[in-house]
């Protein structure tokens, strides 16, 4: 645990394009590492571009991307999540279902009271048996966020969370709030966008692109 | 007397007696059949005992035709007085029909074997018993290809009505095609040729498997009604 | 508020032609098809003449309406999914029109180009001029049928769980009719018969659609939509 | 102008299940008429749903339906807009062409000024002739809810927006809001749903599902 | 953190036969695509028999290959687009042994039950039973050699505008060994010679694939994805 404490995650002169259109060019960040990120900035700024970036989704054209203390790439690819905005779930099968394979996918044990008791945290375990094409959208996002909320999840060092509460009522938007602190006193990073006024976590970094 | 029976509960409680009685006169009639068709018909000249397929054969044939015909009029029913029993007949229905146009091929072939020295032929006959085969397919697919199954009963009354349309017109443009290579018919002994003591079982089998399929609809009948009670009591718990 | 029928046409063929334009996947996907098809077919059958001339005009016919079977069911998903089909249940005009259009477009810009290959193909195999000129005709004709039925299926199968999944099955038997005039009009030229009672045929078959389908399609998408 | 005043909306003793799901039954609500309507409720209890069911899109089982005083169907279809969570604009024709072509759908002119000015009050003129493809999530919204932002669209009597707000930017929202309240000021009817805890508008009426 | 592979290849197994079994569609298609060249074939050569048994060979691998070649190029689109693909790429266990288990998955469960098509279809088109018991041989093997070049295609056009647009195209040339060798088999059982070296060669061809395939996907799935 302690040694996510000299971890650090930092964008070095980064130019980026997407198709033909230069989105970053000589982009310097420095992130709260462990801490909380917020990354703000208008529509078309390059949010979520940035995120897909740090999770290796898309190809930085210069520069260097340092992710938490210079770990190998496929010691990083395991020990992250992107959440992204849209629902990456499969519609053909049930929520449950999703979940288990996602979890089996990483290495994980996928045991039905695992994935139970994380949907009843964000108040779904209901709808666990839906097909997720019958699932309203803030259900799907619950859904999706409960990746975050197993026990593994919790020991990895960084969650990249694009736009994580939109479509989430009251109290689902709570639930995550706790659980984003829960990992952040873990030690953990967290980089999430948002286009919210008001933040109410305590201690975190804003990013304006 | 439709508009009676159409109420499902009423119609429970009519079929309830008559129920036991048709499937023993569809037993009766059909053990006699396939005793006289079997043991107390004359061979053909010609065919010998393979004949007796046709006992089954043209029964399956008349009916896999006649059940696709009565699913068409009960969608019309459906579609213009939108009474879901009307949909319920035709559904149960469906998979006995599939069953008959399957069988009649089944039998066919095993008859053209012998016969003809091949278990398939393309010719008219055939072929639009295998389209019709495909159109029951069709209607059993889509009328269950939907999440929720009562939205797949008006698409399905659709296809079942279009396929009417089209069956005279597949049967008598493959017909019609078919002259210009085919001979003439391979079956040999059709219409009033047929021979009385031929002709007595087969109207024997006949009306054992109008009986028998009246029991199975009447069967898939109640059981489609008792899935649609299930289902509206579902619903109302939520 | 004054509706404009003129822009509601324009607007509409306008979007059909750029979509198809945009995804050329599609016609691509038919004529790699057909390619895939004749050239299979002489490595199969062995490179023997006399066999070939035999079946050669069936092949192309095979892979032409193979081909285009699997474009036809797909008409209208895309729209679904993208929410167009809303839109024009939405618009003033009426749907059944919307759908005529439609298939016309569709059978336009992504059918009737393929006539071209018919005669490539043909001289491929040895077929004779006059049976190529008549199937380019009972393939445009026919073609036309094709979309129609196709129009229907697709319809008809739009909301189902896993699309598709039974329109192929649905539009086989409805296409016979079609199938079996177009032939019919072949077999009579090779054996110099008169063609046109059955090009006749043909042409009230497709006549019949064009007034059926877009009425079929149409109730069967709003069924399909306010579900 | 005037006769809208009279309107009025009005669900009287709905029923709606879909799949074998019952969302609603003996529901009852009067809707603000001309005015804004906030829905509100938790995720998936129907927000949607009702608003898809309000534009016809879903078919109630029981009850009736008062959409503005009595309009006959055709008439209701071509005096709404239906503005859904996702976007509906086709990935393959540039943000322009889909505007262009949604108008003529409805019967309007579609002359690409009219189609710039709208783009440019959202801020978004410079992504014309993006594929929607090739947008990101916030400037496909801006692009649908431009949809909102002609002179025809001011002229209709009601506006269905489900979750409006997500993805948008601080000016996003800001303009959003403005031609609401100019639409509620030509005597519009808005029905909205929304998770935000604060409403930045005058006058509105919350329903709670 | 420990990981489990074990859990890796069940969830992977789990998902890929779901999927399968969820969208049954794929393999109704095939099914009916090929119910659908079978039946058209005579109805355009027209019934005679000895038009029909010089091709009904050819007609059941027509209708086989043809049926599944749609199929085949998109064994990773719908992933792709549901972030699947992403999640095995985020996954401890090789992209590439992901890879070869789908294909396998794939050839398993929606290839190799299509093989009770075969000898049905070839009763109804009179072919020789000595025949049809090698076809449906050549046709188990043949088709995972099928599956490993689809994945190639399918891979190689995964980031491309329009997907599909050339896959076919690409299928088809890679795919002509296997069909050439497949060819030799029957037709040396046809005239009486030994149909062993041709299956040798048949094998070799889909044990190299077997090697090349998932280097290639895998390669251009992950510049696919990091794009
Ligand atoms: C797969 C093969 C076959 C199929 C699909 C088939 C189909 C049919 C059909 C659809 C009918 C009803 C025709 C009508 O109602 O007009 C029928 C009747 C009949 N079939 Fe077959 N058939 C097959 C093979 C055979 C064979 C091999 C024979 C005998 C050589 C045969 C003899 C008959 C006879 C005698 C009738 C009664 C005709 C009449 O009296 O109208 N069938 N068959
Ligand atoms: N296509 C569908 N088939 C069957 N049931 C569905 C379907 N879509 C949604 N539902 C169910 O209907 C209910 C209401 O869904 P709806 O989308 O209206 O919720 P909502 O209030 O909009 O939720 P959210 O705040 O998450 O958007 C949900 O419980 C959902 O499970
Ligand atoms: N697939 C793509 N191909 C080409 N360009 C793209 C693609 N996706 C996005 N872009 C461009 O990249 C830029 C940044 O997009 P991105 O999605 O990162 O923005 P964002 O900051 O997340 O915006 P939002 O707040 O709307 O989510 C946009 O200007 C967009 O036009
Ligand atoms: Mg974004
Ligand atoms: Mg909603």
């Amino acid at each position: 645990m302690k040694s996510r404490l000299k971890d650090n995650m930092i964008l070095k002169n980064i130019s980026l394009t997407r198709g033909l259109k230069t989105i970053f060019s000589n982009l310097n960040i420095e992130f709260l590492c462990p801490g909380l990120n917020i990354i703000k900035g208008e529509n078309g700024s390059g949010k979520t571009s940035l995120l897909m970036m740090i999770s290796t989704l898309l190809l930085e054209d210069r520069g260097t991307i340092i992710r938490l203390g210079k770990l190998k790439k496929n010691d990083w690819l395991n020990e992250h999540i992107l959440i992204k905005q849209n629902s990456s779930l499969s519609d053909e099968l049930t929520i449950e279902e999703n979940l288990k394979i996602w979890c089996g996918l990483r290495g994980w044990d996928f045991n039905t009271d695992k994935i139970e008791k994380s949907l009843k945290n964000f108040g779904i375990l209901k709808y666990k048996n839906f097909l997720v094409s019958e699932c309203s959208s803030g259900i799907k996002k619950k859904a999706e966020l409960s990746k975050l909320n197993f026990d593994e999840s919790f020991k990895l060092k960084c969650w990249l969370l694009d736009e994580p509460l939109n479509h989430l009522d009251e109290n689902g938007k709570l639930f995550l709030k706790k659980i984003m602190d829960k990992f952040i006193n873990m030690n953990g990073t967290i980089l999430q966008t948002s286009h919210e006024k008001k933040i109410n976590h305590k201690n975190f970094k804003i990013i304006k692109l | 007397m439709i508009n009676y029976l159409a109420n499902p509960n009423r119609f429970l409680n009519f079929i309830k007696p008559i129920e036991f009685s048709i499937g023993v006169f569809s037993f009766l009639f059909i053990f006699i059949g396939l005793y006289l068709s079997l043991f107390n018909s004359p061979e053909d000249y010609q065919q010998g005992d393979t004949v007796r397929i046709m006992y089954i054969h043209v029964p399956f044939a008349w009916f896999a035709s006649f059940l696709y015909f009565s699913i068409s009029i009960a969608s019309i029913f459906f579609l213009i007085w939108k009474h879901p029993f009307a949909d319920i007949i035709a559904r149960s229905i469906a998979p006995l029909g599939l069953i008959f146009s399957i069988l009649t091929i089944l039998t066919g072939s095993l008859w053209g074997k012998p016969m003809w020295g091949t278990w398939w032929v393309w010719d008219a006959r055939l072929t639009s018993m295998l389209i019709l085969c495909i159109f029951y397919f069709a209607y059993i697919g889509i009328s269950n290809a939907f999440p929720r199954k009562i939205d797949g009963s008006k698409p399905a009354a659709i296809l079942a009505i279009v396929g009417m349309i089209n069956l005279p017109i597949i049967k008598f443009s493959v017909d019609w095609w078919n002259t210009l290579h085919q001979p003439a018919s391979i079956i040999r002994f059709d219409g009033p040729s047929i021979n009385q003591e031929m002709l007595i079982p087969l109207v024997i089998m006949l009306l054992g498997f109008l009986f028998m399929s009246i029991f199975i609809i009447l069967i898939n009948i109640k059981t489609n009604l008792i899935c649609k009670k299930y289902q509206s009591e579902i619903l109302k718990l939520g | 508020m004054n509706i404009n029928f003129k822009n509601i046409l324009i607007a509409l063929i306008e979007k059909e032609f750029k979509s198809y334009l945009r995804s050329i996947n599609n016609f691509m996907n038919m004529i790699v098809f057909m390619i895939a098809i004749i050239i299979l077919f002489p490595l199969t059958v062995g490179p023997s003449e006399e066999k070939l001339t035999l079946v050669s005009n069936a092949i192309v016919w095979i892979a032409l309406i193979v081909s285009i079977i699997p474009t036809l069911d797909k008409i209208y998903i895309s729209d679904f999914k993208n929410g167009w089909l809303e839109q024009y249940y939405y618009s003033p005009l009426l749907l059944e029109i919307i759908i005529l259009i439609k298939c016309f477009v569709f059978w336009f810009f992504l059918i009737i180009p393929l006539t071209i290959f018919i005669p490539i193909f043909s001289i491929l195999l040895n077929i004779p001029f006059l049976i190529i000129f008549w199937n380019i005709i009972i393939f445009a004709i026919g073609s036309l049928g094709f979309c129609l039925i196709g129009s229907i299926c697709s319809s008809l199968t739009l909301g189902t769980k896993s699309n598709n999944l039974i329109s192929p099955l649905l539009i086989l038997p409805l296409a016979i009719p079609i199938f079996i005039f177009g032939n019919g009009v072949v077999e009579a030229v090779k054996s110099n018969y008169d063609p046109l009672p059955n090009l006749y045929l043909l042409i009230t078959v497709c006549l019949i659609l064009l007034i059926i389908s877009p009425l079929i399609s149409a109730y069967s998408i709003k069924i399909a939509l306010t579900k």
